[in-house]
């Protein structure tokens, strides 16, 4: 990697720190450089301590960085923080005189130039100024950055804020970072998104047309993002009373016939599996988003884990079938939002697609923008192809197990749904032959279901040890890889992302032979690898696990893996 | 027009001899002919209860889902296709226990739906425990020291949440009953339709007896129902007279009809178009 | 006779400056210290919320449990010990939205606590979205088209469903409020507080100023809490004038007076009597 | 065995099938004899099928036997669905005269009798005479459990029903069926008690103090039954509002200081898994019996299943040590639902005890009545005890993971619960290091937990081939074992109680060696065997799994075993 600078924002909450940070990484897009930036604040509004800590290269980065090159503290507890990663040659910029304290560091009152500029609400214009100077950026980039932004704005908006950037970037003085980067206008700008935004553009791309959900964090931003899509697509996005109603309610609206979703966490996807089982075996079509956070209960609102696998794919009484995704980039997070919303309406079933906050939260550069479906292939049965409307059975029994499904009050066929085990036209059946035959027609969908799962994603997979990842890591643990490889280590990775039905025979096969298999998880009890031994029978030798809430970082699986520090599983 | 015949359902009716659901259901059919609806017209949606029954009962379609659920999904339903024809059976159990959250926000959502509850003051399929609306002190084997809990007044609630069409109906009027099936029906709006259920196997106090001795319609007596006090006080009486028929009505917007994604037809039958992607992603 | 001092507590307050709850907090206290009991005396129960943060900001016993659940963890502590004095604090999505059954069941129960609502009108610690007592239209990220469901009015369900004390305070009167709530533990039953408070952060319509251009005391304009046609009235009052105050009031026996097994005393306090088991299981 | 007789009673919902076989019972019961009897009923009130089946032996029985040796029929539908099930020997007796089409039937018309007898509510007391001459037992013994019946009651009411029973025990005439069993007084009465029943007196007998519940098939019962004690004990029985308030109602009690339960099935379940995390985060004892029905959602209200291992086991986001029992028999239900209640509290963790319609609706005759506790240890911290109150930390970090819990109000020290992730004095935490040290603090539970469990019950198990079954089939498997070495099949089998956490160590070295295992479940995925190998790493060779929602029968298992009928897991 060329270069690779990691700028950490601090301060408390309602500073505007991710402003600051959104205005970095707007200039970055526009120089074509790439960007990730990760978010950590408290469950709370105001006071505390967050911080926005924001990586560009000019090559793609999916991992946060521990150590900092720029840090611009907005309070003194930030400093306190974060001073100690700050690498040697790196700076300190401090809003105070008061705090500084060492030659690396560098005051600028942004609120004093903020007032200067005309209107105290620019400080955070003027910090980004600051930075970007440091950073040897030509002012030219966040001028068209700021022209952009206010664009259809008030005039004197836009005149301020260039006001205030010029100001914190002459406020630099010559004071720049060692690292110099390619700054100039690129041609093509790569998209810029987060997490939770790449979920909701998903939804769009599978024709998601309603989404009802109850408020949670890290879930919200999901539907806030596509929230604001209502006035241009076919969308209404319904807040609900509670998870109970979101869920039921994307039941309703999948049986009369659009598609469907809803986005929670761990407690909300709790009030919800009841009606994930009625989806089940109505063999109604929906997608369940679950952005998980640690647990249990309330837990940690605002931070992330991967600790809900087990979970969700054991939700509901009884088997049925489902779909358990778990993407690990915003790109993946995209296709399989939307797969997920086609394959629950091909095979009549619930798709459950695993997030967290870390993931959500981030800020992603994409390579390039997301591939529009140009139609959307419908598995509903049109009444006018049906011969004998009065014969119409809900649920026939076919060799697949997917019953044609009509819409109600299309045509004149009945249609009839139950979630009471149920006879081949919907009405109830204590049958016991019935109930066998229904419980064998909906689990014969997992052998198409089976076959649309793809196998984990290789890295090095012919390598002695393997990293096994699922979902968020995904990045994390490729350049953590990639660290260890240069370092002479013969390591490789497997990241999983379709994760139920699981795909045994795409796995068995890459972890035959005598591998050291350790698996890399977010939770304190190595769900994967329970997974993993319960459904090939296979062992993993370790695992670097990591569950304080915060994200992983790549030099920390490398030094487990250095060290030898990781748990027996 | 359509046949009370054309109702018919074949499947056999679990209710027990001499129910009150089985005038409820004769309503309905009635009310649905004379609103001139074909079965694949109507769609029903059920929670799960005796009342939940209903729907298996006559043709139509339907769908029978969870307990206390019934009306988060028939709100998503009508979100989706807001041409549709929607009736909700529910019980006192299934909606005003079990579903009490989905009722207070399916009024202040005035989603506009016909919901009848069979409010039989006991928890009839799962034999007999009582329900937010028994009456104080009644003795079941779950409550061996009687109901401890002021019963739930439906109607009362109703009206405090705005609800725009409030009824009780009694299923030993089925006539007086099929017309205010019809008209909440016909309310565009959120029509509750509470009815008076004798249970024979289990409420042994609010039997056929006891609610003819006591119920008088409002429709006799000169209320008016676009008098939102005379509706209060009517709605807080029970005792010695009971009184049922419509009593209260007003027309607000429905949900639907604010929502705006709703404007270019039902979300059903709306277009995929790529290109709003496109428009979209070149923002990024 | 406790102090305020003795209420304070060393953890950091994680509000807003400039939020309504510092006054509710401080009204707490006040209202405690009268009642003359100690911290170690009091229980708070909380869900999840920044109304529900409160407990930690006070010296007290404390569980703060699941959003929207206070009111049932209450209830169970409440029957495990009836000696408790029980204090609820809650938001108004906690308590009307996802809590909105319990809500209803509370108040069914007359389960003997107090429970203060900080009825901020939004979704705070969540950032932002509308609560069931958003007003009509009002504008969010979740709901860029405007709230479009019928605001939810506590104090008329709670009259509807029965409640024994109906009290509606104002933060930017914490002495007023401060005697509602003193009066609210002393009410034997279930008293809802239910509080105008304004949120800085997310809630720019319902704000210090704006209640206080509209807010009266229901004690200086001649109310009788004990009319409860009168509480009905102006319970229904909102806009240009609203009441806060003592709505009604009215006595009535509470769950734990009518659960037969507390009448040996809180069920914390009893024996296990092995001879009680053998005499059951000799009838086998 | 020397004598196994099978009686089916079978008729419409509401015709008193279950009053004639609780009469047969009783009289089973005076005569010292063994019963075993299964309900099958319908979700509905009255109408449709239903019947009772009772088993009455010499010996110890706790499985239902598929050979009918008298079948009563109270409707014309009992004769087509079941006479097929009647032995070469058997008899039949129906109420119609028209029904009698071969030489092994009687007609008796059961309302006739009543009504000569006085009562046309007597006619499950003419129907129980006429079986219990047939059975050839003495009139006096009937006579006896008519007399203990209705003491306290109306004289006129013994009378009449004395006078039926009269009638219809006449009314056999001279038919008698071909084994005599002995009937003569017995100097003990053995208990009868229903499955439910065992529960709840299980519940008092671990000084559960409050229960609530929401009503639901098939857990209902096990409320119904602990209400009736509230007379008599220190007990509060609450029906909640839905399953959600009755989760958090019995923490909020726990809190304050009382044992506490509830008691649902599947669907009611999945609404208290968020609970089931608090109580969890929160440290709250509490248990939670699931009594489980096939699903998904309301699947069969009124059957039987054994398919919600997996989701109790993993029920609530993130990990959290629980407990989960699946006791096989009324015995072990007691002991297991008053153990849980006290591991619950020692180690201030959520326990499950998973049991099932099979079990809950059964009658059991107990070999001798249940052991009464003397004391109850509490594992509650004195507030006397506490040396500085103002200190008082209800998290504080220990060894054992277990730390000292005082009930609120009941001294100086202020007791601070919090579902929110805290600090040692339930103060809310975001930091990461106390974030880790409370996940391991509670984990570290998990040492003492898995020492409390008990590995699984051998029978035969150094056979070649073992069964391997949990919760409620204990009986039918051991009697399928017993049948099959009988045949000269080496088997035996293993039945599984304690399930979570997992006591490996107990098990593996009962599994090793060149053994053929096969689970037999009633599910259609073999969760067990899941189980098992997620756990052991362990594959069972074969599964016997029924999921028609009817109880299992040995002979099921027999053939299985013998055909190779098993599906491979
Ligand atoms: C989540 C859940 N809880 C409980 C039940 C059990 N259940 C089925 S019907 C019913 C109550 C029925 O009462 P009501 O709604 O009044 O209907 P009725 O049978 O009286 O018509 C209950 C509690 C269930 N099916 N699902
Ligand atoms: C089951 C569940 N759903 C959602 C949430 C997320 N959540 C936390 S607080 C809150 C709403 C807070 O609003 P309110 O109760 O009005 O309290 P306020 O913050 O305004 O005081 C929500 C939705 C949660 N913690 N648990
Ligand atoms: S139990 Fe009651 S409500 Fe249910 S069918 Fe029978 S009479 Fe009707
Ligand atoms: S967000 Fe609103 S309610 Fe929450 S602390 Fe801030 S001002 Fe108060
Ligand atoms: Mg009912
Ligand atoms: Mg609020």
């Amino acid at each position: 990697m060329s270069i690779d600078i990691t700028i950490k924002i601090g301060g408390e909450a309602g500073q505007g720190i991710q402003t600051v940070g959104q205005l970095l990484a707007l200039t970055c897009r526009e120089a074509g450089l790439y960007v990730f930036g990760i978010n950590d604040f408290e469950s709370r509004i105001r006071g505390g301590h967050s911080f926005f800590q924001l990586r560009i290269s000019d090559q793609q980065v999916r991992a946060p960085h521990h150590v900092v090159n720029l840090l611009v503290a907005l309070d003194e507890r930030t400093v306190d923080l974060h001073r100690r990663q700050v690498s040697p040659d790196g700076m300190i910029i401090v809003n105070k005189k008061e705090l500084c304290d060492s030659p690396n560091m560098l005051a600028i009152s942004f609120d004093d130039l903020a007032a200067q500029a005309g209107d105290p609400i620019t400080a955070n214009t003027v910090a980004a100024g600051c930075v970007l100077a440091i950073l040897h950026a030509p002012f030219d980039l966040f001028h068209q950055v700021l022209t952009n932004l206010f664009s259809g704005k008030k005039q004197s908006s836009l005149d301020v804020n260039l006001k205030a950037g010029r100001l914190g970037y002459d406020a630099a003085g010559d004071r720049r970072c060692s690292a110099a980067l390619p700054w100039s206008a690129a041609l093509q700008k790569k998209p810029l998104i987060e997490g939770s935004q790449a979920i909701a553009y998903g939804a769009l791309a599978g024709d998601c047309r309603f989404a009802a959900f109850y408020p949670m964090s890290p879930a919200t931003g999901i539907m806030i993002h596509l929230a604001a899509c209502q006035n241009d697509f076919p969308l209404i996005v319904e807040q609900a009373e509670d998870e109970i109603a979101a869920a039921n309610m994307i039941i309703g609206a999948s049986f009369a016939g659009v598609r469907s979703m809803t986005a929670t966490s761990g407690g909300g996807f709790c009030l919800m599996t009841e009606a994930i089982g009625l989806a089940g075996i109505t063999e109604t079509p929906c997608v369940f988003i679950n952005a998980q956070r640690p647990g249990p209960a309330t837990g940690l609102a605002t931070r992330t884990a991967q600790a809900d696998l087990h979970m969700v794919i054991r939700a509901g009484q009884d088997d049925f079938p489902r779909f358990v995704f778990a993407p690990g980039s915003p790109e993946q997070a995209y296709a399989v939002t939307s797969q997920a919303l086609s394959l629950a309406e091909k095979y009549q079933v619930p798709a459950i697609v695993l997030v967290d906050q870390f993931f959500n939260d981030s800020l992603y550069t994409l390579e390039k923008a997301f591939l529009i479906p140009n139609t959307i292939e419908r598995f509903v049965l049109d009444h006018a192809s049906i011969n004998n409307p009065a014969e119409y059975k809900r649920y026939v029994f076919t060799d697949s197990g997917i019953s044609p499904r009509a819409l109600p009050c299309q045509g004149t066929a009945l249609v009839k749904y139950s979630g009471n085990e149920h006879l081949e036209n919907g009405h109830t059946s204590e049958a016991p032959e019935i109930r066998t035959g229904m419980v064998d027609k909906r689990a014969r969908k997992l052998i198409g279901m089976r076959s649309e799962m793809q196998g984990p994603e290789p890295y090095y997979a012919d390598a002695e040890t393997l990293l096994l990842c699922w979902g968020s890591t995904h990045g994390v643990v490729r350049e953590a890889v990639k660290m260890l490889r240069q370092d002479g280590i013969n390591v490789g990775s497997l990241h999983f992302c379709d994760l139920w039905p699981f795909p045994e025979e795409k796995v068995a096969p890459l972890l035959s032979g005598e591998k050291r298999l350790i698996v890399v998880e977010q939770n304190s009890t190595a769900q994967f690898a329970q997974l993993l031994r319960q459904q090939t029978g296979i062992s993993v030798h370790g695992a670097v696990l990591k569950y304080n809430g915060r994200p992983l970082y790549p030099y920390e699986i490398v030094n487990a893996l250095k060290e030898k520090e990781y748990s027996h599983a | 027009m359509p046949d009370i015949k054309d109702y018919e359902s074949l499947v056999e009716i679990k209710w027990c001899p001499g129910c009150g659901n089985f005038s409820i259901l004769a309503a309905m059919k009635k009310a649905l002919c004379n609103l001139g609806l074909a079965p694949h017209e109507v769609l029903i949606i059920s929670g799960i209860g005796q009342a939940a029954k209903t729907p298996h009962y006559l043709a139509c379609n339907l769908f029978h889902g969870l307990h206390g659920r019934a009306l988060p999904i028939a709100t998503g339903a009508k979100i989706a296709n807001h041409n549709l024809t929607i009736i909700v059976n529910s019980g006192d159990g299934d909606c005003y226990g079990e579903g009490g959250n989905h009722f207070i926000n399916a009024i202040r959502r005035n989603i506009d739906l016909t919901l009848l509850v069979h409010n039989n003051k006991v928890y009839g399929l799962t034999k007999g425990q009582a329900s937010p609306t028994s009456d104080l002190n009644m003795v079941t084997r779950a409550q061996p020291h009687g109901v401890m809990l002021e019963p739930f007044n439906p109607l009362a609630v109703a009206l405090a949440l705005g609800c725009g069409f409030v009824a009780r109906g009694y299923a030993g009027k089925p006539d007086h009953l099929a017309s205010l099936i019809e008209h909440g029906v016909r309310h565009r709006g959120f029509s509750l339709i509470d009815i008076l259920q004798p249970c024979v196997s289990f409420n042994h106090i609010n039997t056929y007896p006891w609610y003819n001795e006591r119920v008088y319609e409002l429709e006799r007596s000169g209320h008016d129902p676009s008098d939102f006090n005379a509706a209060w006080e009517q709605a807080r009486k029970w005792g010695e007279r009971i009184p049922i028929g419509l009593f209260y009505r007003e027309d607000k917007p429905t949900l639907t009809d604010r929502l705006h994604a709703l404007r270019h037809g039902p979300l059903v039958d709306q277009q995929y178009v790529p290109e709003r992607l496109a428009s979209l992603f070149s923002s990024l």
